[in-house]
């Protein structure tokens, strides 16, 4: 191996003697390509798993924090309410409407893995300003896909959030939060557990689209960006309707003994993942794995980031009945390798090994840093400005018109009629109120859900500008009847390793953390998008805020809209 | 008497349908796999909205080759009652049960909101229970709901009484600002010349209950078992 | 082998609003040379059949079943001989 | 003038979700002959110009502007020429 090889796929030098020192030898092609994508900022949070550790993440209803593919809360009723909050900011940049489309399919894949059964989408974006052709043609893309995905496969998009500020001009931040319902007991995790049993592929054909998407959201757009245009993929939301009926009723028949999801870095990422979380290993044969395309090498396959596929571990008797399962439903499933003990990942073609790393080394062995941090220059001329030296505005009337037409402030209804925010009819608070809420059917109970961050304060301050943001959604989850649960965030700065950076993104992270616990709102996963940078200059550090909360009485549900002439309004607060 | 929701592989909104039959209306009814091939002891046939085969091709077009299309062809010209819901209606018309066409929105966008219907035609079995110029709030929930007839065919179909809602405004006013989608005449719903097979973009199924903002859909429901009492 | 070359569009008497749209796209664009834009599908299948007219009455058949919704669209194909 | 008819498919790595959804359902209404589906899009444009050469550059750039997606689409095209 020569330094370009490894530098090629975005692995640094010392990352690469970490290599040797695991295998003890030179990795070949397939197994660096395995390293370079688990490794990638976006697999392996290298600069932010030491942040993120600081979260407060535990409380007497949490039920699973970060860790797995979403967080889940209790509910009372033996039911749990599961969320996960996820940012596919780089592929809507290149391809709008399947970047985020694409998004939309990978959060729903997530929350189905659980075991849960998805009940609502929220979307949480930002662009540059409407002036321009290109940001225009984002947005509407952006939001025709978030509409083409969600409402092809029947989730309602109950309520989001839509801002425009320069800062966001090359670089989008698309960001989807789904939330699932599920029955405590009917939990699944992402485990490959019973040495023997069986792992099964089912979905989607492998292709090419998609390789190296993780690595891709590991670096900041440039011009050169626009070559790598193959990492766009393409969703087929039809299929992921069928995939997430098939799961749930595996899952619900108690046929599945782990499963987890195809996204970012492929199959090399479930494989490794399953494994490492069960302590053992797993041998897979690729020539069994369904492609699209002729000719697909084993680092294609292992690396691919094509949409709409599962991964699962049955036991061998159970295993005509999973196949039964998916074919009933359409879909193609095939069984391509089985549980070890060793804990490694052998990966075949043909019977000929190709590839033979430790799992764990991939998923949980992957660098750590910590970076410089340095509070930015920008602040103390931010800071200077004397609030009392601006003049009173002459007409109070004018300028509250300018700022209701602001497209900041201005109704977003143009964005939501393209959301299908009813289907499942349980929406019982729409989009256009402060959280959305959502019915649950067979209980007297209901969820509010909502999406906040203000950018413009974390930029600010990011510290306060963090904890706005909590307490904003917390207000808005308590404004419509409901007492606030546990977050979700998805927190998307610019390049970690510059010192100016990383201060915002421990300060904000700071701020969250003091809000959550005074709110007793614990943090049950999330998501980091580091790199939204376009030729060097940064996006505001932007970490978006999911909350969930519950009402115990849906009749008791508030909304904001004046009710009748004679009531009285009350100003509370300072 | 019993209700069947016909599952196609995409079909988003049969949970919903089934909910409004068995919990609000109280009435008998169960799911029917597309690839069933009788629909043998079922007295009302509802094909749900939701994107049937993703709505690949054209929406509905694929659907109408489904297992259980014959037998639900078949049951609709024996007189059995079919009511085709958004993508249930754009199935309805590709299979040739309803005339026209329904195809992009002239928005080019999905439209998800309220509407008002007016009811045109109380003469069938899903309207009996409402007047003339009845006014309903109904929601839509659809990107392809543009109704389209040639001319000759809209004659006859509004001479036969074929026409049973169509998008007013507040006043019951049939204008262009009603209008959803482009649909020829505001037209909503339309029903076959025996009037036993009804397609309607909207759906009376979201509108089953005071909590989610109307109950004006279950009317539809309620029509349906009124006339089946009168029928017994 | 052929390969059916299949140009879908709406009939002329159905307003076409996506043609519109583009069209008033372009011109925005500052092309004001251009006009009946119409949109419609492509689609291509590759039929094996022993001979031309075989293949030529299956794409017409699977135009008229499935492919192509007479009501609001015409079509137009062509066959090219290609390689199993 | 010029009418370009333009034939727009997704590029051959790319899904494409309707094609094979569409070769299935032929599949099962028995033509079992028929593969290598693809759908796509298909356009009508009249364009004045001088000439063809002037014709098809525009067409390019319109195409490459607006009318296709280089991302995940490629496209050819014919020019006809017509009245006015
Ligand atoms: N992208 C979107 N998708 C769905 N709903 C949205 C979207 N953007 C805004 N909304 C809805 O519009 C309403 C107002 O949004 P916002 O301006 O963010 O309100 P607030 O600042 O009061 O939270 C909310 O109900 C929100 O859910």
């Amino acid at each position: 191996m020569k330094p370009e090889d490894w530098r090629r796929i975005g692995l640094r030098d010392n990352e690469y003697e970490m290599i040797l020192r695991i295998l003890g030898r030179e990795p070949n092609q397939v197994e660096l390509g395995m390293f370079g994508v688990m490794w990638s900022e976006h697999c392996a949070y290298k600069h932010s798993k030491a942040v993120l550790k600081t979260f407060p993440t535990t409380g007497p209803r949490v039920l699973q924090g970060p860790g797995e593919n979403a967080g889940i809360v209790e509910i009372g009723d033996g039911l749990a309410v599961c969320f996960k909050i996820e940012s596919h900011n780089h592929p809507s940049a290149i391809e709008p409407y399947q970047g985020a489309a694409t998004g939309v399919g990978g959060i729903i894949r997530d929350i189905f893995t659980m075991g849960a059964r998805p009940i609502a989408l929220l979307d949480s974006l930002r662009f540059g300003t409407l002036d321009d052709p290109r940001v225009r043609y984002l947005f509407s893309g952006v939001v025709a896909g978030i509409a083409g995905y969600g409402n092809c496969i029947g989730i309602p998009t109950v309520a989001g959030e839509v801002y425009f500020d320069p800062c966001y001009q090359g670089n989008p931040l698309v960001c989807v939060m789904c939330v699932g319902l599920i029955e405590k007991d009917k939990i699944r995790l992402g485990k490959a557990t019973g040495v023997g049993n069986l792992v099964i592929l089912a979905g989607a054909p492998t292709g090419r689209d998609g390789m190296h998407g993780a690595s891709f959201a590991s670096e900041e757009l440039s011009e050169a960006s626009e070559e790598k245009r193959p990492a766009v993929q393409v969703g087929d939301p039809f299929m992921e309707k069928l995939l997430l009926e098939a799961c749930l009723e595996l899952i619900e028949s108690g046929d599945l003994e782990g499963i987890q999801d195809l996204g970012a870095a492929g199959l090399t990422c479930a494989v490794s993942e399953m494994a490492s979380r069960g302590g053992t290993g797993m041998e897979i044969e690729l020539a069994k794995v369904p492609c699209r395309e002729e000719g697909m090498t084993p680092y294609e396959i292992m690396i691919a980031e094509s949409q709409e596929r599962m991964l699962m571990v049955v036991t061998p008797e159970k295993e005509a009945r999973v196949h039964a399962v998916f074919q009933r439903w359409g879909l193609t499933s095939t069984t391509i390798g089985r549980v070890t003990a060793d804990g490694l990942l052998r990966i075949k073609m043909h019977g000929q090994v190709v590839a033979e790393v430790p799992a764990r080394s991939l998923a949980e062995d992957s660098p750590v840093y910590y970076p410089a941090s340095a509070k930015p220059a920008y602040l103390e001329q931010t800071a200077a400005l004397d609030l009392a030296a601006i003049p009173q505005p002459a007409d109070f009337a004018q300028v509250l018109l300018k700022l209701l037409a602001t497209p900041n402030l201005a109704s977003k209804e143009g964005v939501w009629q393209q959301y299908d925010y009813m289907v499942r009819t349980s929406t019982v608070v729409r989009p256009g109120s402060d959280a959305a809420v959502l019915r649950i059917r067979g209980t007297q109970k209901a969820l509010a859900m909502t999406t906040d961050c203000n950018a413009r304060y974390v930029y600010l301050d990011p510290y306060v500008g963090g904890q706005i943001a909590v307490a904003e959604a917390a207000r808005n989850v308590v404004c419509s009847g409901a007492e606030p649960l546990a977050i979700t965030d998805c927190l998307c700065f610019g390049n970690p390793e510059k010192p100016e950076i990383f201060w915002q993104f421990r300060q904000a992270v700071e701020g969250i953390s003091a809000a959550c616990r005074s709110l007793e709102t614990p943090v049950t996963g999330g998501n980091v998008s580091f790199y939204n940078e376009t030729k060097g200059e940064a996006i505001y550090p932007t970490p978006v805020i999911g909350m969930v909360g519950l009402l115990p009485d849906v009749t008791k549900v508030c909304t904001l809209s004046f009710k009748a002439a004679g009531d009285l309004i009350v100003l509370l607060g300072e | 008497m019993k209700f069947g929701v016909i599952v196609f592989p995409g079909s988003n909104c049969d949970l919903d349908a089934y909910h409004l039959v068995r919990d609000v209306l109280g009435a008998p009814v169960e799911y029917i796999w597309h690839a069933e091939q009788t629909v043998a002891g079922f007295d009302c046939l509802i094909l749900p909205g939701g994107f049937s085969y993703g709505d690949y091709l054209r929406c509905g077009a694929i659907a109408r080759f489904s297992p259980v299309m014959p037998a639900v062809v078949d049951f609709a010209r024996r007189g059995g009652l079919v009511l085709g819901i958004c993508n249930g209606f754009q199935i309805l018309t590709e299979a040739g049960l309803l005339p026209g066409a329904l195809y992009a929105n002239t928005s080019l966008q999905f439209r998800c909101r309220d509407t008002i219907l007016r009811v045109e035609n109380n003469d069938t079995p899903f309207t009996r229970g409402l007047s003339p110029g009845q006014l309903l709030s109904i929601p839509i929930a659809h990107g392809e709901g543009n109704y389209y007839v040639d001319p000759a065919t809209l004659e006859r179909m509004e001479a036969k009484g074929q026409i049973v809602f169509r998008y007013a405004d507040r006043d019951g006013r049939i204008t262009p600002d009603a209008n959803p989608n482009g649909s020829v005449g505001n037209i909503a719903g339309v029903c076959n010349e025996t009037r036993n097979v009804l397609g309607m973009m909207p759906h009376p199924e979201r509108a089953g209950e005071a909590l989610l903002g109307s109950t004006d859909g279950l009317l539809l429901f309620k029509s349906i078992l009124e006339y089946w009492e009168g029928c017994r | 082998m052929w390969r059916a070359e299949i140009k879908v569009l709406l009939k002329k008497s159905v307003l076409d609003p996506q043609g519109r749209a583009v069209e008033k796209a372009l011109a925005s664009l500052g092309y004001n040379n251009v006009n009946r834009v119409r949109i419609g599908k492509y689609l291509e299948v590759t039929v094996a059949t022993p001979d031309r007219a075989a293949a030529e009455a299956q794409v017409r058949e699977m135009c008229a079943r499935l492919l192509t919704n007479p009501v609001i669209e015409d079509y137009t194909f062509t066959l090219v001989e290609v390689e199993a």
